[in-house]
């Protein structure tokens, strides 16, 4: 890929570290591009060696490039062009740009060449990746939206530690039964996603165009009645007292139940493992509330997937297309699930021996794998495809902060459908 | 060896008020000039024009027969000594001595000789690695001097470059900057306030006022012809004695600070009978009358200031409202208060018109000895 | 000049509890590089043991002596460049009158206002265009040119004693040999703060590395760092810790080393 | 500072030649990386920009004023403004102050000094890293402290009224060495004979300080206060880890506001907007501070 | 008013080498003490030391009675000129004037009121509005020398306050000087190089000769009676002649530079008849021989240099190796080359022993007139 590099001091540099170009060891070398960090990396790094080792035609190098956001700046910037990856990983929220940004290969292409067998992995997953019925994406690292509580509290304030509540309602009795001086009962982390989940879980829509999956969105629906719902459901909380507010910032929530500062939170089920670790008492797992007036729909599927990149070489095209088979074997699957709380893309991982034990050790895990299993697939569930996510994802943060604040529930879910809907006519306007 | 020509210089400052004004002076290759004249008449300003420093407000300054008004600072070639010395404070003394020569890449062994040289010769062999801020006053004054010296340029300027130096050293450097300069045929420009300097070490001094010319010449030529009252008094330490006199053409004589009545031989005759004159006479021209003086000549004086300064006496008297010094050989014991007899002699009075400032008549005798004359060989 | 004692003490007094509270947050992160996860959640300021393991587990995880070596040689071409490239402009500015100087200043100092957040993006175009992901130079001369720098040094050439100038001048020192024989040493002070800064703020340097650098060739360690904190997935403050210790020790070293040359009055001795 | 010379022509257009040649490496790198990307950016301000960045869609002033209509961009600016006053007097202040402590000949100062300029050894990122510890809502520091002294804990972070002001502590904290640093040169090439000739007139210490430290050190205040000002209204790092903008937009800084707008939301054009209004209003500050800053200057 | 005491001083700048030692001396309250040395001796060092500038290495330091070596300058109630002006440059000449006076809160218009009076005596009334940048070399002297007379403290140090003015202005402000020094009964220690003013100012000099004490009296007891040849060289200008000599007690005679023989009186006779000497006379005690001259007690000399200074007349010649001087009033018309005859006085003579220095022969024939002896009132 790097023919042109011409006379710079950096040639040797560039010739060892570049795609392709790894002539003595006679392997196609590719890159891969990832936003993995801290524990997430350690294993994303392993699972990249054992691939490399599995096998001598192919080399994966395993590169990171920044949070989500970053990366996928990044690759916008060198999409399409010599220097872009043969892989990347985008967040879930970033799949419709990627499929409209003309810098991808569709996996679908390659599973039907190859004749893949869609069928072993978690149909839950594709739900979300398939796009009018086509798979655009590998999905790799899969997360949802769980409810973490501390059993110890419960016994405590004469709660049954078992049994965690499941509406809405139960959820804000338990929280007052919960509070005490030191001891908020609920809370939730500043931050989109679980806003999207707890709508989806009501069967709501994000936006219309049945989720932007027929067809581009140009309305915001989530300040309907489901979005309401969630947004009083938080504000007789807050007003109550028993809800506390620790941020935007994963560590400060996930400190304050370590800490004991809240009984109940919401966490991705990557934290699941950490929670349990750090919590000097006992963590129980259960799903995330819904209303009390609706069926339990379930959650839609976060994290992110992997994507091929377009125009590079077959070959090269060829070793992503191995790596990606690579990491949707059980082993991996299992390794990943095992090291990060991730889920199993590939249900087959749940049977390795080392899960199983894991699962026999903390059965909360398993309640995470349950909640997705349990979800009823459906447009609400699939997740919303809109291209411009990560700003419609800022209104709600915003309008979550306001709502802490006291402001009106309606009001502030009205001006981030607002903002939504001006980010989304832009971009809609603006396409090519 | 370069001629340095002034041609009708001006400068100023403010655009508004002249700190020079009108100079025109040739000054010959190989001349030593001097430069003196009172605090802030303009003597560093007219330094600076010269070396490029400061920009010529009008008029023409030529070096070596070419324009220089344009010419920037390095390529006149010449070298200065600053009267604030601007020695670099980051280089050793060694360093600074050097660093002229470093420039006209002159070879290291040889800087360095040279440099080592001109240090042995001011004194300042055991600092040459000292830093500037490390040394005394005079020592720093003499790091300024020696970075001149040492370069040799054929134009050099110094600004009182022996200002902070005790009277040994100076009439030491004194010696050996002239007969630098007349070995090397150096054309210096130098900036004094210390008489000595100014009447031993010149080819020519130029005395400067308020920015304007005085007088030009020889030293002992203008010690003995000043051409104005204010050269009078500012070459010569003690000043000469000025009063207003009247010339009294009936009875001949001449009245000094309306007391002094002098008998003038009879060809004297000053050719305004009439006008307001001054008259002028050097301290060490009023001298003590003797035994043998004829009471007539005798003027009497009330002392009012004695200083010894050992070789010889100044005492100061009052005359027509200024104050009058006389000076002696020897140490005096004269109080204050004490009336003494003094001596007069009209030859070595000057005159000038009061109006003009104009001399007219110069000092005859002025204590010129000769030997052969006045003692026997 | 001499110091009573009552003053003295006083001094060290306030010296003594200013620089604790200015050092606290370091010394505490220094603390908790010490630490385990559970004793970090319980707020301790002593750890139980002054074990290694974070640091073990820093070096382990990442190819941070690569990082720091990268980093090393970035911020000191950075300095260098700046060094340079400032001294220059500088140096025009303050002792070459020409028409239109201040006005070119302004637009010098101009070029500080725009934030650099906006200008990252087309520069990361040219930088592509050029070739340059990906290598030392990428990473470097788009920072040579600083306005800060260029006003930094200006602001010190122009308290030095104008006869300076004008001796070099009589001495036949030509333009650049007063700048570089002269100025440059006298202004040590500066050059010296200069040099600190663009270290500093290089090594510091975290969004643009991360953006022209696609794998860990020419990678500096500030993206290490990043790479420690995981968003979702609990952060390991003991490791990150460690790792912030390890990545400011050698710049806490510079600072000491540099701090030995802001010496008193470098143009002191200069005149009478 | 000139060197007074007879201005002929050719004399003075070789002056500005020389300039040039000095200027030169400066002016290619910043009209590279600098002024070409900030013409850029004003290009696409007048642009809607599709989701590769690329101009898109000719609106003119639009994206201005919806700007300055969006309540969120006013706040945006209200908090720019107070973070800059929060930050930069008492920044410069407390750094001042430690420098005048520093500038004392005593033994061990070069620790003392150390410890001072330490902040600017250590990243932003790094140092809001350790902020955010601090901070933290249920095991940071202060709350135990506040706690321990039985006060009601502050939500530092979260509270909309107190974290511009948390935001603003960190950053004066992180600012101080690179102040100190500065300051602390320019009180070392203070003549120390002036010093030493106000202290037998008998001035005391503020005398002193109010008499001949702060005019001979104003250039270099000028130049801190300068810089302080146009960093702090483009402090970005910290911003993004502590508080990323929020809560309820009351950290939310221009300069962040435009990073959100260009890399998470990807919108150039509005993005640049941004970016030239807040330019525009750094260039009026700055101009504003050389015209009545500078005249109080001394320079030698 | 106050006394200063100098207990065992001393000073070291490098903890090695002593650039001042074993200092003793007391300056009585009111007094006028002129510190005079070679550049380099310790002046500035001993000033500084007194006005707490500079560390005291040891010794003890006594300001009126109380130890000093502690105390702050602010505390010590001084002033000071410093022999590089530190003029505050960001300030007015006026307001470096009274920085001072605002120091000690006096009120504004007295501030004003008596920095304008000091400025009118220095001739700087025009300037006050200038910065020290936009004056002359002798301008910015002059405001040093006003900043430190407008505090009227009671103790005053002034390092080299005149060096940058001319003749005149230096008389004018000796005398100013000494008047208000004397009216306000300031206790002063003053550095100089120049001659006059250590001779005309002084109640008593101290000279200082690589940090240590030389001399310390009256100006004429110095002048008359130097303590040892280094003295006696510093001090008069141009210097006492020496040569080493030697006593033939035998022929009562004493050889002087290998050449000259010189009869003593038979009443003289040196100690140490066989040791080394040191002979001195001072240039004006060598004087011109006459035709009453007996052939016997002429010296014929080769001059080899010639200065007329105006009122005087400086030749040197070569005795013993030494270059020695003559110094004769007025004006003579002597060329290099002449062989004059000359005349010494063994009244005039100094003698020391070469070893330690000591002198052993004071100058008995001074040239000491007083009028009654040798004119006739
Ligand atoms: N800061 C310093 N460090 C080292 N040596 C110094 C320092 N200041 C002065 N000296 C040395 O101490 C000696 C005495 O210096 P001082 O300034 O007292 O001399 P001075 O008698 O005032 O001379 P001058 O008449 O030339 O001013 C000199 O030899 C000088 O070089
Ligand atoms: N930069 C300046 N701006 C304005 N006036 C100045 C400047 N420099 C000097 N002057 C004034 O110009 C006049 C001449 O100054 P100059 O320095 O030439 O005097 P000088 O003869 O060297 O005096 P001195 O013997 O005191 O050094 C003085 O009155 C001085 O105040
Ligand atoms: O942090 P992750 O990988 O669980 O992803 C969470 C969200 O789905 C990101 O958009
Ligand atoms: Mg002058
Ligand atoms: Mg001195």
């Amino acid at each position: 890929a790097c023919t042109n590099s011409d006379s710079n001091t950096n040639d040797e540099k560039s010739n060892e570290d570049k795609p392709g170009t790894d002539e003595t060891a006679g392997k196609v070398s590719i890159e891969f591009w990832h936003a993995m960090s801290g524990t997430g990396q350690e294993s994303l790094d392993a699972i990249v060696e054992g691939f490399n080792e599995s096998q001598d035609k192919y080399e994966v190098k395993a590169e990171f490039q920044g949070t989500y956001e970053e990366s996928l700046t990044k690759l916008r910037s060198v999409g399409g062009t010599k220097d872009a990856p043969a892989i990347t990983q985008v967040f879930e929220v970033g799949t419709k740009y990627m499929i409209d940004s003309g810098y991808i290969e569709p996996v679908q292409s390659f599973i039907d060449k190859d004749n893949f067998d869609l069928s072993t992995l978690e149909q839950n997953i594709l739900n979300y990746y398939k796009v009018d019925g086509e798979l655009y994406s590998m999905p790799f690292n899969s997360s949802t939206p769980v409810m973490i509580y501390n059993k110890t509290a419960f016994e405590k304030a004469g709660l049954d530690p078992e049994k965690a509540p499941e509406t809405f309602s139960e959820v804000i009795a338990t929280a007052e039964k919960l509070k005490t001086d030191d001891m908020f009962g609920f809370s939730m982390l500043t931050y989109g996603w679980f806003f999207e989940q707890l709508v989806a879980t009501q069967g709501g829509l994000y936006v219309n165009e049945d989720n932007g999956r027929s067809g581009d969105a140009t309305e915001a629906l989530f300040n309907g009645p489901e979005g309401l719902n969630v947004f009083n459901f938080l504000d007789t909380m807050n007003k109550a007292g028993t809800f506390g507010n620790f941020g935007t910032n994963w560590d400060d929530i996930r400190a304050a139940f370590a800490s004991q500062k809240v009984a109940m939170y919401m966490d991705s089920s990557a934290g699941v493992a950490g929670a349990i670790a750090n919590a000097p008492f006992d963590v129980g797992v259960a799903y995330i509330p819904y209303a009390d007036e609706v069926q339990r729909n379930g959650v839609v599927i976060g994290g992110a997937s992997l994507w091929m990149s377009k125009g590079i070489a077959e070959n090269e095209q060829e070793a992503a297309w191995e790596f990606m088979k690579y990491m949707t074997t059980p082993e991996v699957q299992a390794k990943w699930h095992l090291d990060t709380g991730y889920f199993a893309i590939n249900p087959k991982a749940y049977d390795e021996e080392n899960v199983k034990e894991k699962w026999a050790e903390f059965p909360q895990f398993k309640v995470t794998v349950e909640q997705l299993q349990d979800t009823v697939p459906g447009i609400a569930t699939q997740g919303a495809l809109i291209s411009v996510f990560p700003e419609s994802r800022q209104q709600i943060v915003t309008a979550l902060e306001d709502l802490y604040q006291g402001a009106d529930p309606q009001e502030v879910l009205d001006q981030a459908a607002e903002g939504t809907n001006r980010a989304m006519e832009i971009a809609n306007k603006t396409k090519k | 060896m370069k001629r340095v020509e002034l041609i009708d210089l001006s400068k100023s400052y403010d655009k508004q008020i002249d700190v020079i004004s009108g100079i025109n002076v040739t000054i010959e290759p190989g001349e030593f000039f001097v430069l003196v004249g009172p605090s802030g008449c303009g003597k560093s300003t007219m330094l600076r024009m010269i070396a490029g420093l400061e920009e010529i407000t009008s008029g023409t300054l030529k070096i070596g027969d070419k324009v220089a008004n344009g010419l920037p600072p390095n390529k006149r070639e010449l070298s200065m000594v600053f009267q604030n010395y601007a020695l670099y404070p980051h280089l050793t003394v060694q360093q600074n001595i050097a660093f002229g020569l470093d420039v006209k890449k002159v070879k290291k062994p040889v800087q360095q000789k040279r440099a080592e040289d001109v240090a042995e010769m001011l004194g300042l062999t055991e600092f040459l690695q000292r830093k500037p801020r490390e040394l005394s006053g005079g020592q720093r004054q003499r790091v300024a001097l020696a970075r001149a010296i040492v370069s040799e340029s054929p134009i050099c300027l110094m600004d009182e470059p022996l200002s902070n130096l005790d009277a040994k050293l100076r009439a030491h450097m004194r010696m050996e900057i002239r007969r630098i300069q007349r070995t090397l045929g150096i054309t210096m420009i130098y900036v004094t306030h210390d008489q000595v300097e100014a009447m031993t070490m010149g080819d020519r001094i130029m005395i400067l006022h308020e920015g304007k010319i005085q007088q030009v010449g020889k030293p002992i030529d203008i010690y003995n012809n000043p051409a104005n009252p204010f050269v009078a008094t500012f070459i010569g330490s003690p000043p000469m004695n000025l009063a207003s006199a009247k010339n009294d053409s009936v009875s001949s004589t001449l009245l000094i600070g309306d007391t002094w009545h002098l008998a003038l031989p009879a060809n004297e005759n000053y050719s305004h009978p009439s006008s307001e004159l001054i008259a002028g006479i050097r301290p060490e021209h009023l001298r003590p009358a003797t035994k043998d003086t004829p009471e007539a000549d005798k003027f009497y004086v009330e002392v009012t200031n004695v200083e010894v300064l050992g070789n010889e006496t100044v005492f100061s008297f009052e005359l027509g409202g200024n104050e009058w010094m006389a000076k002696w050989s020897g140490q005096w014991h004269i109080d204050s208060g004490d009336r003494i007899p003094i001596l007069i002699d009209t030859g070595s009075l000057c005159i000038f018109e009061a109006d003009t400032g104009e001399l007219i008549k110069k000092p005859t005798d002025l204590g010129n000895f000769v030997f052969g004359k006045e003692v026997l060989l | 000049m001499t110091i009573s004692l009552p003053k003295k003490i006083w001094i060290y007094f306030l010296l003594t509890v200013t620089s604790l509270l200015v050092f606290f947050p370091v010394l505490y992160a220094f603390m908790i590089s010490f630490m385990t996860g559970p004793e970090i959640l319980q707020g301790k300021f002593f750890p139980q043991s002054f074990s290694l393991d974070n640091y073990f587990k820093v070096f382990d995880r990442l190819p941070l002596v690569k990082y720091l070596v990268n980093s090393f040689v970035v911020s000191v071409g950075v300095m260098f460049g700046q060094l340079l490239v400032c001294s220059l402009a500088a140096y025009a500015f303050v002792f070459m009158p020409f028409k239109g100087r201040d006005f070119i200043f302004f637009v010098f100092i101009s070029t500080m206002m725009i934030p650099w957040e906006a200008t990252m993006i087309p520069n990361f175009f040219t930088i592509q265009k050029l070739d340059w992901l990906n290598t030392y130079q990428g990473l470097t001369i788009p920072f040579f040119a600083l306005a800060f720098g260029t006003f930094l040094l200006r602001q010190h050439f122009k308290t030095i004693p104008k006869e300076l100038h004008e001796a070099s001048q009589i001495a036949g020192l030509s333009r650049f040999a007063f700048f570089w024989r002269v100025i440059l040493p006298v202004s040590k002070t500066s050059l010296v703060t200069l040099g600190a800064y663009g270290f500093l703020t290089t090594w510091n340097m975290y969004l643009w590395p991360l953006l022209i650098t696609t794998n860990s060739s020419v990678r500096t360690v500030q993206i290490g760092l990043k790479q420690l904190q995981s968003q979702e997935m609990s952060t390991d403050w003991g490791v990150v810790m460690a790792g912030v210790i390890v990545v400011i020790i050698p710049t806490l070293l510079l600072l000491f080393l540099g701090q030995k040359q802001l010496q008193k009055g470098l143009s002191q001795g200069a005149l009478k | 500072m000139n060197t007074h010379v007879k201005p002929g022509i050719w004399r003075r257009t070789g002056n500005a030649r020389t300039a040039f040649l000095y200027l030169l490496p400066s002016v290619i790198l910043f009209s590279v990386f600098v002024f070409y990307p900030m013409f850029r950016t004003i290009y696409l301000s007048f642009f809607l920009t599709n989701q590769n960045g690329e101009a898109a869609l000719h609106v003119g002033f639009e994206n201005f004023a919806y700007l300055l209509e969006s309540s969120a961009f006013l706040n945006s600016m209200k908090a720019t403004v107070l973070f800059v006053l929060y930050t930069v007097p008492i920044g410069i202040i407390i750094a001042l102050f430690f420098a005048l402590l520093a500038n004392e000949k005593l033994k061990g100062i070069g620790f003392f000094r150390t410890v001072y300029s330490s902040t600017m050894g250590i990243s932003v990122a790094a140092s809001s890293v350790i902020w955010l510890f601090l901070f933290h809502p249920s095991v940071g520091v202060f709350n135990r402290v506040l706690s321990v002294l039985n006060f009601p804990q502050i939500q530092w972070l979260l509270d909309p009224e107190w974290a511009l002001i948390s935001v603003s502590i960190s950053t004066i904290w992180m600012n101080t060495g690179f102040s100190f640093l500065i300051l602390l040169g320019g009180l070392q090439n203070i003549d120390e004979h002036l010093y030493e000739s106000s202290r037998i007139d008998g001035a005391g210490y503020f005398y002193r300080l109010r008499r001949i430290t702060i005019p001979m050190l104003s250039p270099t205040l000028f130049f801190i206060i300068t810089i302080s000002l146009i960093n702090a209204f483009q402090s970005f790092g910290q911003i993004d880890i502590l508080t990323k903008g929020g809560p309820s937009q009351s950290t939310n800084l221009i300069v962040y506001s435009i990073y959100r707008e260009a890399f998470i939301n990807y919108q150039f054009g509005t993005a640049s907007a941004q970016a030239v209004i807040l330019f525009i209003i750094i260039l009026i500050v700055t101009i504003l501070q050389f015209k009545f800053g500078e005249r109080k200057v001394h320079y030698q």
